[in-house]
């Protein structure tokens, strides 16, 4: 199949992400959501990198991932610090500041 | 020679000085330091006489510039001095009519705690007063022109705890600046016209100059002369000005100040000549100003205020005469020394009746006082013979010419005016008849003041009694002596110019005819306040009179025509700054603060709102960026 | 070729690439300035892991500085051996490029952070507890606030010294961003600032709640507007077929036959490059508080702790502009036409939107977050002059704004009240009259933030307005004049409320810092007058750094 | 090279502010002497200046010149020439007399004295002298934009004068006075920043006009001047309008002109009378003072066509000043507007384009700054016995305090501009230089005259004359600090009245180099007199005159 619906795909999942990233509440969800758009980006890049027919992009997916799973990491951390201490992952219920 | 001009000016200046900055420490004395300077002045003003008869008729004018004052591109001012028969004439009116006040001032004064500044204020009139009558050139004239303002201010309000004095001067300020405003505005037609505004070269090349600018420039002049010398439209504030003390009244308000305005278009003469119209504008004035006059001093029980009346219409007659151009020039000024004499004189009289009588100034409450004060008695009834023009004094020999030169105008304005002229000599009989009738004649009708002091009636002390007799002698006799052939014309005709005009009338004639109204003046006068007793408090008196009363309701005019509407225009223009003006700007600044308070309200600490501006922002970002491309 | 065969050969090259694969050749010297931070930053984590408690704070003070000290010498260095001008290249396989402007802000963040670690190890200002002194961070930050855990660590004397670690990585992180010349690198680089900012936002000692908060915000929007850079960069790549700044830029210019016949039947390229771009764009624009993409910058600046949000203030935009302009100068040069446009736009609402809703602020921190908006929006105006003078203008502001904000900020930290800072500006009241010291340098600040001549302010902003109508962007000007004149109006609100009204008596009082705040507020107030009177040498500096290398 | 003499000018009352500002809370009365101590050193520099300037000389002298910031094209050039001198004698005059006269404005009040490092006074007089410094350079500076530099940095100290140390005799609660007074200061700032910062974008604008023409971008007034002579740089002439407007909006609002005053009168009014006098009489200056010097020699054609806008504005103001004058019930609120009246008169005479017109502007500028100080002073001394600023509060005072009473009218006088004192001089050249252009306009602006006599005679009858109010009874006359400022003042104002020459042939040659840049010549008269020196005039003896004279006498 022509691989350029890929890209097609990857949009579409991207999409979903911010779509989800704009409408849930829960933090867990949301960071779910950010992956899951990061992921959309790897296969774009993976899909360009065939298109292209050279392997950069292949090699940005790692990159990507690798930098994906950092942020997995400080993500989890400060959103569990905060359900912690507030027992809600709700970001709604984090709304001290505003105005 | 030529120094002594600028010395004239700067003795009574030295003596304002002195008096004003001097302090207590000079309480004692300042009135003979005033004094004596203002004598000084006359001093040097008398041999500067001398040395001018010394000199032939057309050169007898002295000429001194002592610095060069405003110097700016083609603007040049100088204050220099010019002393020709005309000046002479005011200078030896003024300083010696002013000595006289002041001596009489030290008695009068006497009691007064600032008597000090009194004389301080006199003496800065002097100079003021000097320095107009002696400028070259019409700034300088304009300075001494708005000094004499300030002295006049200074002196009316001169009993400033007094609220009617104080506003009596301001009046008076204020009307003189609207005069004021119209010689400026003629001194700057002349710098564009002429390039310069020193008397020789505007007179000589005015008539080089076209009718329209000529017309304007003698209209503003003229305006200035109605503010200064009281007359219509801006005679409201003479009344009032009576407020000062009577020395001042005599001074400033009868004999010199007020006649700036004719020395003015006796000055300008070359102007008016070239300009019928503005001179048309002249006589009318001065006719329309001397019935005016003449009419509110029939009505006036306040006897210094019927002498301002009678001021004012008597300078109606200088201006008037003024008018006629090289007809009546010197008879204006003649009639204008003359007047300085019996009318300062006159002054000086009631001033000593209210003295007298614990400054009471109604007259019906005066009465028979002949017997208790005859030099006063004597003094003021030569003055009132003079003013009348009863043959042969002063009066009679300066207004009948003034008369006759207005017929002499010749056509029917001839007529009118002289018709005019013969008229007020008719009113200025009745009322000064009635004056004296009041004052001198009849029962006593004194009553005791609010205190309860029964007024005792004395001579006063001979400081005030001594230039009283001066004036009236003058009185008596200045005319005639002016008219030994012609002396007086001969003296100013190099200044103004002479000619004789055409009269209908043979002098004569005028003379009789005068004569005649002279005399129904005073009958009626007689029947109406000699005759039968005089009630305390006047009657109600018909329209007329009422109305005369109340200065032919100027004030009422002034009061509804312009201070009115300046109230309500200047509260208006308050409210329009605070809310208007200051509102604009203060809205734009609550409008960006009401803004403000909406758009913060997106803030709302919700992460997924951001992230929703973020999602849209970037669409935009994206859709931009294509439209760009597209279009 | 058919399917198979382009599959095939792929694989075949693969198979056969090992031999082809270069070795990779590293210009350490050129990359020195980044490398001595980082590996200090490793050092310090190194430190945490085997120093007793008691030293580590004394030890993580003494490696952070010497490092950032020595990288600063570095990049002197650099400088001074013309890789700013004659010497400019890319480096390590062209990932980085070493040229001025690179130079110039990595100067700029390494002075910036050198003095935020002073005002981090600040230690005077808290109220001493059990007999320790404490700095601004929280004892154990993964504490529960109020918790039993968190009152023994106060108690035992804990203290975050892992921020100086976390500090370090974020500026090696800043070191690379605007000198990265791929994309790849920018947005590796954006991840390794951006991760340790998110902690540091969470561990303020006071207000907890509010930090933690800022931190979930601040990771979040983060994290969401990496992934649209990132996916700009997928499509950028799809476009160019390469993510080297270079080679986009042949290819936006049409140098080199797009090489991909494929995708050119299906969608037309330009439409890749311009949504690629433009979500590039926006990520950047994020890390500058560009409004729209601005809503995260109040909470965070807010929440965070202070000495953390002057550091944030301060490095992020200087790193994040130096990116946006290479991006703008070296890659889409040839779209200029497409970008100016919108970026008009953007800045003309960031300057008025900054502006106008700082008016009613009543927060200091969060007043000072809505200027910094306003400010970015005034750069965005010189980075759009699309001029070398734009370039050295920018590159300017930015030296002279981050440490007028740096400055401003370590100020808050000293008004203090029984909660901690006393951030809220009604408190403020009368301070002129407590301590006309602290008050007059506050006002110092602001009226450069105003931009008042003879302060750096007015200098940067004169560069700035002056390149942006050169380049034919007068109407920037007039907006950007008439906003500051709105920005004046709630500076000169603060001055007001701190001299002209009469103190309250439950009114904070003022705490006497240690002489490394200090020093930190005395640079700042030194750099703001020298640049505002004498600024023509750097000036210089700027001009002299205004040019990339491609 | 020579000693700076310019620079150090500037530079001495800014020392002055550091050495005051410096001195320990206890030394308050030393301080006094300090700032009083560097403010009569720079007189005498001035004193020097004005003596070492040579009217027939270069248009600017004592130039200085050094390069400053190259990429702005910005140098450090200072020159002054006939009305710069002018004016910043009439600037280092009345700093003096300020501080004197502000004497005790600033000691802390007892009640509050927040604590022993808050020092109101050494604060005070710093700042007056830290304005009195920008405003010296800024009538130095021939480059714009270090010029714009201190016209904006001015405001600052002034808005510290103005905030920190208000009117104490506002007759209201304490509270209400620093509310009023925080209004006044916040309204004096933003007005005269929005135009400031107006006028930087329109720095910048001619900074890209420059750059664009010339190559190099430049703000040397010169420079530019000489470019537009010699045709090198023509600028189109919409740009031009809009870099004037720039300009001119900022000096509308400092000097101020209707419709940008409503900053004045209550900057003046919350303020104590010296700081007041500080603004009208010093920092207003600036204002009209750049009028002359960069709008007209900037922007000449632009100038021209703006002209008949900016005389109606200044009408206006005249008028509208004088009205609102006479509405007020605040005794520094009437002055106030009196001023802006004024300042219509300033702007009318610069605009009118010729000789009279600008010289009179520029002297009176000088004048109505002495005059203004001289009453606005003694309306604070009085203000401080009474406790209020309420015309109403007042009455008699003549009777107990006549020397008060006296200078009062005398300052009084001199602000309607009466003959023999400087302002007349002044206002009567503008009066006639306009007039010679635009007669409608002179014969308008007369109208100001009257007004002027309306509200300071009724200022002075409602203060000084009538029965003694019971509150003054016990008003005791001027000290003799009090007539040490006030004396001097009265003094000059005479003699620039009676010999205003010296001062005239300084301000002249500036002047007309002014008109030859904006290329105007002034209106001839219709029948110019070839000699206009005095010789007897005798009237033309119409034929009959003689004949007729003697036939009188027959």
């Amino acid at each position: 199949m022509n691989p350029v619906n890929y890209l097609y795909l990857a949009a579409l999942l991207f999409t979903i992400g911010a779509a989800g990233v704009v409408i849930r509440r829960n933090a867990i969800v949301l960071f779910m959501c950010v992956e899951l758009m990061l992921n959309a980006c790897n296969l774009a890049f993976v899909t360009f990198s065939r298109l292209h027919g050279n392997l950069d992009g292949q090699i940005i997916a790692f990159f990507t991932m690798v930098v994906a799973a950092a942020e997995v990491v400080v993500g989890l951390a400060i959103i569990v610090t905060v359900f912690r201490s507030r027992h809600s992952a709700s970001v709604d219920d984090a709304s001290l500041m505003k105005l | 020679m030529e120094n002594l001009i600028g010395l004239l000016v700067a003795v009574p200046l030295l003596g304002a000085a002195l008096l004003l900055c001097g302090g207590r420490r000079l309480d004692g004395k300042g009135h003979y330091i005033g004094t004596v300077l203002a004598g000084a002045s006359f001093v040097i003003g008398a041999v500067l006489f001398a040395d001018m008869l010394g000199r032939g008729e057309h050169d007898r004018a002295l000429h001194s510039k002592v610095f060069s004052w405003i110097p700016v591109g083609g603007f040049r001012a100088d204050v220099a001095f010019q002393l020709d028969q005309l000046s002479m004439t005011f200078v030896l009116l003024i300083t010696g009519v002013g000595t006289l006040i002041h001596i009489y001032s030290i008695g009068y004064m006497e009691h007064d705690e600032r008597r000090r500044r009194f004389f301080g204020y006199l003496n800065l009139f002097l100079a003021a007063m000097l320095l107009l009558v002696l400028a070259d050139n019409y700034l300088l004239l304009y300075v001494g022109w708005e000094g004499v303002g300030l002295a006049s201010y200074l002196l009316i309000g001169f009993w400033q705890h007094k609220p009617s004095a104080a506003t009596a001067a301001k009046k008076a300020f204020i009307v003189n600046r609207v005069g004021d405003v119209g010689l400026s505005i003629a001194i700057m037609l002349m710098f564009t016209t002429f390039g310069t505004f020193t008397f020789a070269p505007v007179l000589t090349n005015a008539d080089h100059a076209s009718e329209g600018k000529l017309t304007a420039i003698g209209l503003m002049l003229l305006l200035a002369a109605c503010g200064k010398s009281a007359q219509v439209p801006l005679q409201s504030w003479l009344g009032d000005a009576m407020e000062g003390p009577t020395p001042v009244s005599a001074l400033i308000h009868a004999a010199t100040m007020v006649t700036a305005g004719v020395y003015l278009i006796t000055r300008s003469g070359a102007i008016f000549n070239a300009a019928p119209d503005a001179q048309a504008a002249v006589v009318a004035v001065g006719a329309v100003t001397l019935l005016f006059g003449a009419i509110v001093g029939c009505a006036k029980d306040d006897i210094k205020k019927a002498l301002a009346g009678s001021t004012m219409s008597q300078i109606g007659y200088m201006i008037l005469a003024a008018g006629l151009g090289p007809i009546g020039y010197v008879f204006a000024i003649m009639h204008l020394v003359t007047h300085g004499f019996f009318k300062a004189g006159l002054f000086l009289g009631a001033g000593s009746v209210m003295h007298a009588m614990n400054d009471e100034v109604d007259m019906r409450k005066y009465g028979g006082l002949r017997k208790y004060m005859p030099v006063t008695f004597i003094t003021f009834g030569l003055g009132y013979l003079a003013i009348i023009g009863f043959p042969g004094l002063s009066g009679f020999w300066s207004k009948d010419k003034i008369i006759e030169a207005a017929f002499a105008k010749g056509g029917t304005e001839g007529w009118i005016l002289g018709g005019a002229a013969l008229l007020g000599a008719a009113i200025t009989a009745y009322y000064m008849t009635r004056v004296m009738l009041l004052t001198f004649f009849g029962e006593k009708r004194w009553v005791p003041d609010e205190e309860g002091h029964e007024p005792h009636p004395h001579e006063s002390p001979s400081s005030m009694t001594i230039p009283m007799i001066v004036l009236a002698v003058g009185s008596v006799f200045a005319g005639g002596l002016f008219s030994v052939n012609d002396a007086f014309l001969k003296w100013l005709e190099p200044v103004t110019g002479h000619s004789h005009g055409d009269s209908p009338l043979s002098a004569a004639a005028v003379t009789a005819g005068t004569m005649v109204v002279l005399a129904i003046g005073v009958a009626l006068a007689w029947a109406q306040y000699g005759r039968r007793p005089v009630p305390r408090t006047a009657p109600r008196g018909s329209l007329l009179t009422r109305a005369a009363r109340r200065d032919l309701l100027q004030d009422d005019f002034n009061h509804v025509a312009l201070v009115k509407p300046g109230q309500y225009l200047t509260r208006g223009l308050v409210y329009v700054d605070h809310k208007l003006v200051d509102g604009v700007v203060n809205g734009t600044a609550a409008s960006v603060g009401g803004l403000s308070g909406r758009l913060r309200k997106l803030q709302n600490g919700y992460a997924r709102t951001y992230a929703v501006s973020m999602f849209g922002g970037t669409a935009v970002l994206i859709a931009a960026t294509l439209l760009m491309r597209a279009v | 070729m058919t399917h198979a065969a382009t599959v095939h050969s792929l694989w075949t090259t693969a198979a056969a690439a090992p031999d082809k694969i270069p070795s990779p050749d590293i210009e350490y010297g050129q990359l020195s300035p980044t490398l001595i931070v980082l590996g200090a930053a490793i050092v310090g984590v190194l430190i945490e892991a085997f120093l007793p408690r008691r030293q580590r704070y004394v030890a993580q003070l003494f490696v952070s500085v010497v490092a950032l000290a020595a990288a600063f010498a570095a990049v002197i260095g650099l400088a001074a051996g013309d890789y700013g001008t004659s010497k400019a290249h890319v480096a390590a396989m062209g990932a980085i490029a070493v040229d001025g402007p690179a130079l110039f802000l990595q100067g700029t963040i390494l002075l910036v952070a050198l003095v935020a670690v002073f005002t981090f190890a600040e230690r005077r200002l808290d109220p001493v507890v059990h007999g320790n002194r404490v700095d601004s961070f929280a004892a154990q930050a993964a504490a529960v606030p109020g918790g039993d855990a968190e009152k023994a660590a106060v108690k035992a004397g804990f203290t975050t010294t892992e921020v100086f670690p976390l500090v370090l990585f974020a500026v090696g992180g800043m070191l690379v961003f605007p000198s990265a010349n791929d994309l790849l690198t920018l947005f590796v680089a954006l991840e390794v600032f951006s991760l340790p900012l998110y902690i540091l936002c969470a561990l303020a000692r006071r207000h907890r709640a509010l930090s933690q908060e800022a931190a979930v915000k601040y990771f979040l929007l983060g994290a969401f507007s990496s992934a649209f850079l990132l996916f700009g960069i997928a499509l950028l790549y799809g476009y160019a077929g390469t993510v080297a700044y270079s080679g986009i830029a042949d290819v936006v210019d049409g140098q080199v036959r797009n090489v991909t016949p494929a995708l050119a039947g299906t969608m037309g390229n330009d439409a890749l490059l311009l949504i690629g771009g433009a979500m590039v764009l926006m990520g950047l624009l994020f890390k500058i508080g560009a409004v729209p993409f601005h809503m995260w910058t109040p909470d965070v600046y807010q929440g965070a702790p202070t000495p953390v949000t002057g550091f944030m203030a301060a490095a992020t935009k200087v790193a994040a502009f130096g990116a946006l302009l290479r991006l703008l100068y070296v890659v889409l040069p040839g779209l200029r036409w497409d970008w100016r446009p919108v970026m008009w736009g953007v800045a003309i609402v960031t300057m008025l939107g900054g502006a106008i809703v700082a008016v009613t602020q009543t927060d200091v921190k969060r007043l000072l977050a809505y200027s910094s908006i306003a400010h970015a929006g005034f750069i965005l105006a010189g980075v759009i002059a699309t001029t070398p003078d734009g370039i050295s203008s920018v590159l300017f502001y930015l030296a002279a704004y981050s440490f007028v904000t740096l400055g401003a900020f370590a100020v808050v930290t000293l008004v203090r009240d029984a909660g901690g800072e006393a951030t809220h500006l009604s408190k403020w009241a009368g301070l002129g009259r407590r301590s006309p010291l602290v008050a007059a340098v506050f006002a110092v600040f602001l009226l450069a933030f105003a931009g008042i001549p003879l302060t750096s302010g007015f200098a940067g902003k004169f560069a700035v307005f002056k390149a942006a109508a050169d380049g034919g962007a007068g109407p920037l000007v007039v907006i950007g004049v008439i906003s500051s004149a709105i920005a004046a109006f709630f500076y000169i609100r603060v001055i007001v409320l701190m001299f002209f009204s009469e103190p309250r008596t439950d009114g904070p009082s003022v705490a006497v810092p240690s002489p490394l705040t200090s020093s930190a507020i005395a640079i700042g107030v030194a750099v703001t007058l020298v640049l505002g009177v004498a600024p023509q040498y750097f000036l210089d500096l700027a001009s002299q750094a205004g040019v990339f290398v491609r | 090279m020579s000693f700076p003499l310019l620079t150090a000018t500037a530079v001495v009352p800014a020392l002055g502010a550091v050495a005051t500002a410096a001195m320990p809370a206890a030394q308050r009365a030393a301080a006094k002497w300090v700032a009083l101590g560097f403010s009569l050193v720079t007189l005498a520099l001035a004193a020097v200046m004005l003596v070492r300037f040579d009217p027939g000389g270069a248009r600017f002298q004592l130039t200085e010149s050094h390069a400053w910031i190259k990429d702005f094209g910005v140098r450090y050039e200072l020159g002054v020439d006939g009305i710069a001198v002018a004016l910043i004698a009439l600037t280092a005059v009345l700093i003096p007399f300020i501080i004197l006269a502000g004497w005790h404005d600033a000691d802390p009040l007892e009640s509050a004295r927040p604590n022993r490092r808050w020092r109101p006074t050494q604060g005070f007089f710093a700042l007056i002298l830290m304005v009195e410094a920008m405003v010296v350079i800024s009538f130095e500076a021939t480059d714009v934009f270090l010029f714009y530099i201190f016209f904006e940095a001015m405001l600052i100290p002034m808005y510290f004068l103005i905030g920190g140390f208000g009117d104490r005799a506002g007759g209201r609660s304490e509270e209400e006075t620093a509310t009023q007074r925080s209004y006044a200061a916040v309204k004096f700032l933003l007005y005269n920043l929005a135009g400031g910062l107006i006028m930087l974008a329109a720095v910048v604008g001619l900074y890209a006009v420059t750059a664009d023409q010339l190559g190099t971008g430049t703000f040397s007034l010169q420079e530019i001047v000489q470019a537009r002579a010699g045709g090198r740089l023509d600028m189109a002439s919409g740009t031009e309008r809009l870099l004037f407007l720039g300009f001119f909006f900022a000096f509308a609002v400092k000097a101020p002109l209707w419709p940008l005053h409503t900053w004045l009168p209550n900057a003046m009014g919350e303020s104590t009378a010296p700081v007041a006098v500080l603004i009208t009489a010093v920092v207003d200056k600036v204002g009209t003072f750049a009028m002359l010097r960069f709008c007209l020699q900037l922007f000449p054609e632009a100038s021209k066509w703006a002209t008949p806008a900016i005389m109606i504005l200044a009408l206006i103001s005249i008028i509208y000043g004088a009205l609102l004058a006479i509405g007020q019930r605040d005794i520094k609120r009437l002055i106030a507007y009196a001023s802006i009246s004024h300042f219509g008169f300033i702007i009318l005479g610069i605009f009118a384009m010729t000789t009279q017109g600008q010289g009179g502007a520029t002297l009176y500028m000088v004048n109505h700054g002495v005059s203004t100080a001289a009453l606005m002073l003694v309306a604070g001394f009085l203000i401080t016995r009474r406790g209020s600023r309420l015309i109403a509060d007042y009455g008699g005072v003549q009777k107990v305090a006549p020397v008060l009473a006296g200078t009062f009218l005398i300052g009084g006088l001199a602000t309607l501009s009466l003959p023999g004192l400087a302002p007349f001089i002044s206002e009567f050249l503008v009066l006639v230089g306009t007039f010679s252009r635009y007669p409608a306009f002179g014969v308008i602006a007369t109208v100001g005259i009257v007004l002027a006599a309306l509200y300071v005679l009724i200022l002075y009858q409602r203060t000084m004359t009538g029965p003694v109010k019971a509150e003054v009874r016990s008003m005791p006359d001027l000290r003799v600090r009090e007539l040490v400022v006030v004396a001097p003042l009265i003094a000059l104002l005479i003699f620039l009245g009676v010999y205003p020459k010296p001062l005239a042939d300084i301000v002249n040659p500036a002047v007309d180099h002014t008109m030859s840049v904006v290329d105007k010549k002034d209106p001839k008269p219709d029948h110019p007199v070839t000699d206009a020196g005095w010789f007897s005039y005798s009237p033309k003896s119409e034929g009959a005159s003689h004949d007729g004279a003697s036939g009188g006498a027959k």
